[in-house]
């Protein structure tokens, strides 16, 4: 199977969700708190005059795990549904094959639970 | 000392305690408020009530303490008394504050200026997390302007309502009902919190953040109202009752003990859980109700009034809701709602024997079967109700078209916190403070938060001006 | 008015001032508890202390004070006064309770009120984190009752302790270690927390949540135990000595102090730590022990017996854990062992010109040679035990056996805020609420928290019935 | 009772109420400090001020109040009244306390211990997030008996400066200005905690980590100073004026009102910012000014005094920190500066009548055009300064080279609440509590917390020995 | 190497790493917070008689660094020591092979620190 | 692309960010929160005379997304920059092949966008 994992911005976590089920039907994600810094540079911020830099903006790291011939259609789904229109910070997406992948509860494999 | 003047000196502690314990409601008001808002807003939410008693402190130093309680005015306001100077202050029962005769006219001020301080805290409660800061400055000013005007109906004894034998003993209307209402006014106004409502009009829960903090805050006000009713016997003689203050206290004690028990009842049967934020906001509307009474009713009836206030916090906090207004706090149910249950319940259950010691107003329906006192009592709520909350809202109508009185959505989505004073208030669960929470070896990795494309105006100017080097 | 008057007016100036302050002592034990334990659990911990304040006010007005103190009954119990109405309570000195000739027995009331409401509150800490919340109800109202029959014994005229000198000025005895008798019934019956012993029955460290609430709390309770103690005085002058509740707060005070001193210096030596909560425990088990002596005992020995008592908060709560027995706010050894020890001590350091003064009992061990005082607050703290702890276990007992006292084991892991009241009091640590912390560009990404498969019944009760559309 | 008999009772009233307001400001320095220091040391620094006033309290009682009041001494200090026995503090107006004459000796203990305790609480302001344990008790005491000589200069009547008439109604120069001299030489002795500035000398900003916190503590200390200053008349006549400190409230009141709004509006003109720490500053910026002033000044002049105290907050602070010394509460600037300032403003401002009034030195610059008095508060300020900063200096600093002050840094770097008290304040938000927060299904993964490579002496030496099975 | 990583619920967290040791001998973990959404949809939850819905569930991610021969092993310790008998919820896991495995204290390869 | 994943010390992170970019020019990192069980066993922690056990440290987990020539050298940056001194916990770092990198805002390839 295919693992595509995303960076996106913490606001969009659900439409990208939402995206992905619609276009594709896959239903299933892990979330993870991240932190990201990328072009953009991060941000400064005031406290009494003093100034505060922060280089990291709050992001999300979504894993899905997914059928072969999905990985593409995610992708997709999720680069559409991530953007903002902002100038910047949207995040990035990428894709890589995962092997053995097991379901815990029943101990078989994921695809084919899944089929069931 | 002669023993008058030794009257006068027990009085005096009586009074000045009692008004040092309503001083302390700011706090009450603060962490009841704080503890049912978010964490975003809880550095502006708590800090505003010092504003709101500097700023009432000052206003009713200057003209409030003249228009209330001021020799030689008429029914509707009072006529000297304004920046009343060191002599005038230390007077006892002559000019220009000459109504204060069992305390000096700077006790007067003291025990006066908590209270509009209290009812001034209450506006604030259903404008809660969306209001610019000027507002709090501007409408501050205009509130306790109105807020001294009624109080002069009321309480002056050149006062028309007051005339009319109105029962209002330590004020559920004058303070309570028009906090109320000029909060009703600034809600409609604002319009709901982002998110408070969905697309289709349901409402979203928005639940406090603290429920410490808002039982702190009730506990608070639990004790500062034993000098909020108790202390409005403003001695401790009442008419021939000696330490008549401590009958007053206890009507208060049972009425807010049975308001914890309405509410958390009453909202276990109608939303299925015993939800403490409508319990203690029980407690709040009992004491709110046994206000106006606390003087004039019986043991059994402060019970009633308490039992029935509490039921009215939650029918009326979920009413309100349904009615899309969005009153973060429950103030306009709380204050409003009770207020006024409190107002004509005392037109009900008035004892005659204690109204008539006290001097004001006749017995309630209950035992002398007339509508008299009630209709006094529904008459000062009208005539308020209309005073009031029109002078509020066209104060406030006039703030908003001129320069708004809403927040930026930006603002109220970063929260005031960062965005009104430049800093969160709890600083370290947002961003990485030296050597704080989420930095080196602690628990999480700190990020700075800040809007994304848009950072509020407020904040960008800040910094944009400074180099970051 | 006359002089005697104007005594009258004095005294319940100073009684309904101390009431207050007992009153707030209130929010010091909701925040000692609500520090003391876990945050799943906070909004529960501290507002149970509105409810029980609301029960004891009910309670003890309806039937409480005149078990308690109204005329005509016997050494057992008191014989009138119940559901007292205006005039009982505007009364001086007169029927239905005498007793109180130097305040009006409306302000007896609000006195002795708050102290039922206090010896309640220490009931719930070592029960709290695993008791249904009926049984706050059920057991408070047996409670109260237990309570009031307890003090009359000691502090009614017509009570048979009282009759034989015993020496319980403030309630060392009376409100503490009574208190701390149903503590231990409760926390016997309910069994340890879930996680407090291993298999082993090694007990685990559960610190509570946040030291800042119980320093808060410490300092509250500090603050109302001027009123506690001094206010025993019940007026401004005692036998022939003016003003001498000023005394008995010195003696409180420097009891205090030593306490903090006695509670740091041990868990130092024993635990190799100033531990911050075994101070802060020092403190408050002083307090206990000397409110039985306050107002008996020197100033030195106040601080022997601060210093002892210290000591006993640490190694109490040591042994008390290591009997098996899970008391998460260590009410046991605070106010139980400590509150022995001060009515010992009491019976061993009493002035004689002191008790003499006060008119009840003699002079101490140390300065007479004689075992009698001694005796007599020997007995009464068997006798009160027996009494207290039996009634105390066989109400808990009967609860338990045909209701229950303890939350399911899934609904204690989920915390009583979310299963018992239907909201945590900390949401945004737990829950995405809109606009809220970890939502949008805050700091987390907040998750729903629930009970996987086996959701408290409490909880889908809710919201399975509820469309979630 | 005679009138006389009367006029102690209620006097002993007032001051007694007043004290125990008073003791309740340590809660406020609690939670004012603790809100604007870091999660990690929330305990400590909350903490600290039970061990404050326990430490006063005893110290206070041995010798302290012997110093300070006790008859037969010189103009430097007093000579009697050490470790005062139950007849000492029985009796009213005769030795060894025969100052206080309208209270008993006790009640007088009582009212100046609670201002040693406020004192000794501003020192650790200054000093806050990096003094060892042991300085609290070493220090504490040296300075309690360094306050005790000052307060005897200034308020005993035999007194060096109280002859010269140096007016300082409640002590800006004995209670706050002195605590302030205290923590300079402290912050200085110390030097500033890891990461405040950094390598190029730059200051960065450590804001504080809970704004709820420093307002409630604003609160509680505002409420707290109506005992302060109006306690400080010591009873209910003053002169000829009846209920006096009921005046003196009202100064009190509309200054720190004043002082919300100098500190808010200064804060927004120089740092673009309506600061909500400098505006809380302000608030107590502005009550340390009004302290020397309430009994003496008009209200115009109260106003006055506060507007600039509240600028004094913000631009004080700032110049601290541009000094190079760090300073987390701001306690230099908001004791020391609005000491100063509220020391000379009564110099300026004092209406002759009033000054002539309570028989202590004369009227104002503003009003005689004369420097007399405010040469008076000059030379008051110079020695006091010169006194308390020298000793202070000198005994913090025989402790820096002996035993030394300062934790280690990785002491500092893991937090005082860990590393000196074993546990931290809020644990859950640091280390997996059994059932807490972030274990289970609860909101996050808890993580133990310690410093890696270089754990702090104190913690490896517990842990270390004991086996961990 | 081979990088082995399982979603589970949060109280299983110890369990698993504790059967990883016993079954297969290698040590080390590396452990994030997550929330999940997967065939158990979230749940809903109630307040003053309105309906807050969460997608998300609380889990934890776990990323094991194995030897090769480890993979299959480590994996089976895993599912089978995450399975806690509820109806959902229990997570899943995979494998992907990772490259130039180095430990950061020596700087050298991770297979060869651990077989010192 | 290659994924460069790595587990430091939580103060590292800037230092190691800052090796990256000033030895290869890379920018771009997501930063995660996690806990981390090794050779080093945990900590245990006293309180009123009980120990408290953890066998967690906290780390945190960083990902960088480079082009395939940068993997090594990246790599090398991260070893360099974690090493703490410390006896151990300095934590580990790997590399995986990823594909499909795509970059949300634009919706191009991550490669693209940056030679841009
Ligand atoms: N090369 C990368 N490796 C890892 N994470 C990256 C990389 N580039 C971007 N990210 C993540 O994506 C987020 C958004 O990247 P950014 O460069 O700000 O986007 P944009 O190009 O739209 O401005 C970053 O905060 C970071 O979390
Ligand atoms: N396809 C997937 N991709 C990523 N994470 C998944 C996927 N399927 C399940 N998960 C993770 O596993 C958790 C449990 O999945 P769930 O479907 O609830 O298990 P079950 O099938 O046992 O009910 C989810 O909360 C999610 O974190
Ligand atoms: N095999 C592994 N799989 C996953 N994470 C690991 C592995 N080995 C080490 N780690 C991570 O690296 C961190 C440091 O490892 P540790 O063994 O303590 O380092 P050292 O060998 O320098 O003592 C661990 O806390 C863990 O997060």
């Amino acid at each position: 199977m295919m693992k595509v994992e995303a960076i996106v911005v913490r606001d969009r976590i659900e439409t990208v969700m939402d995206a992905v089920e619609d276009h594709t039907g896959h239903v299933g994600v892990t979330v993870i708190e991240a932190v990201g810094h990328g072009r953009q540079r991060g941000i400064t911020h005031e406290y009494r005059g003093r100034i505060f830099e922060s280089r990291f903006l709050p992001k999300a790291h979504l894993t899905f795990i997914v059928r072969d011939e999905l990985a593409e259609p995610v992708r997709d789904a999720i680069v559409d549904a991530a953007r903002t229109g902002h100038e910047s910070g949207d995040g990035i997406c990428w894709a890589s094959p995962v092997f053995n992948v097991t379901h815990n509860r029943t101990g078989r494999s994921l695809e084919e639970v899944e089929v069931v | 000392m002669t023993n008058k003047d030794l009257v006068i000196a027990a009085s005096t502690i009586w009074v000045v305690v009692a008004a040092i314990l309503v001083m302390f409601m700011q706090a009450g008001f603060a962490f009841l408020e704080a503890g049912l808002t978010r964490m975003k807003n809880v550095g502006h939410i708590a800090a505003k009530n010092v504003l709101v008693l500097a700023i009432a402190s000052i206003v009713y130093y200057l003209v409030g303490y003249g228009i209330a309680f001021g020799d030689g005015g008429n029914g509707l306001v009072g006529g000297s008394g304004f920046f009343p100077d060191v002599d005038d202050l230390l007077a006892i029962g002559t000019a220009p504050f000459s109504w204060f005769s069992t305390i000096p006219a700077g006790a007067g001020y003291l025990f006066q200026v908590v209270f509009a301080a209290v009812s001034l805290a209450i506006v604030w409660g259903a404008m809660a997390e969306r209001t610019k800061l000027w507002v709090y400055f501007a409408f501050g000013i205009v509130f306790t302007l109105i807020y001294s005007v009624v109080s002069h109906w009321i309480w002056s004894p050149d006062g028309w309502l007051f005339s009319k034998g109105m029962q209002d003993f330590a004020g559920s209307t004058v303070v309570h009902y028009q906090g109320a209402l000029a909060a009703l006014a600034g809600a409609l106004l604002l319009g709901p919190r982002i998110g408070k409502f969905g697309a289709d009009g349901k409402p979203n829960a928005i639940p406090g953040h603290n429920m410490a903090f808002t039982t702190l805050g009730v506990l608070i006000l639990w004790f500062g109202w034993f000098g909020f009713n108790p202390g409005s016997t403003l001695g401790v003689i009442s008419g021939d009752k000696l330490g008549y203050f401590a009958y007053v206290a206890l009507t208060t004690n049972v009425a807010a003990a049975a308001g914890a028990l309405g509410g958390l009842t009453v909202s276990w049967l109608v939303i299925k859980k015993p939800d403490l934020s409508m319990t203690l906001n029980g407690v709040i509307a009992a004491l709110v109700a046994i206000t106006a009474a606390s003087g004039f009713v019986a043991p059994w009836a402060a019970i009633v009034i308490g039992l029935v206030a509490g039921a009215i916090a939650v029918l009326g906090v979920l009413a309100i809701e349904r009615a899309r207004v969005d009153d973060p706090i429950g103030a306009v149910a709380v204050h409003g709602m009770a207020g006024v249950w409190g107002t004509l319940a005392t037109g009900i259950f008035a004892v005659p024997a204690l109204a008539e010691n006290l001097a004001t107003g006749k017995g309630g329906l209950w035992y002398t079967g007339s509508f008299d006192q009630l209709g006094t009592q529904a008459l000062g709520l009208v005539a308020v109700g209309a005073f009031t909350f029109s002078a509020s809202f066209g104060a406030l109508w006039l703030m908003k078209v001129t320069f708004g009185i809403r927040v930026d959505a930006e603002v109220e989505q970063a929260g005031l916190d960062v965005s009104e004073h430049g800093m969160w208030g709890y600083p370290e669960f947002y961003i990485p403070v030296p050597g704080g929470y989420g930095t080196d070896s602690h628990g999480h990795v700190g990020v700075a938060h800040a809007p994304r494309s848009a950072p509020p105006a407020a904040v960008t100017a800040a910094t944009a001006l400074e180099p970051t080097t």
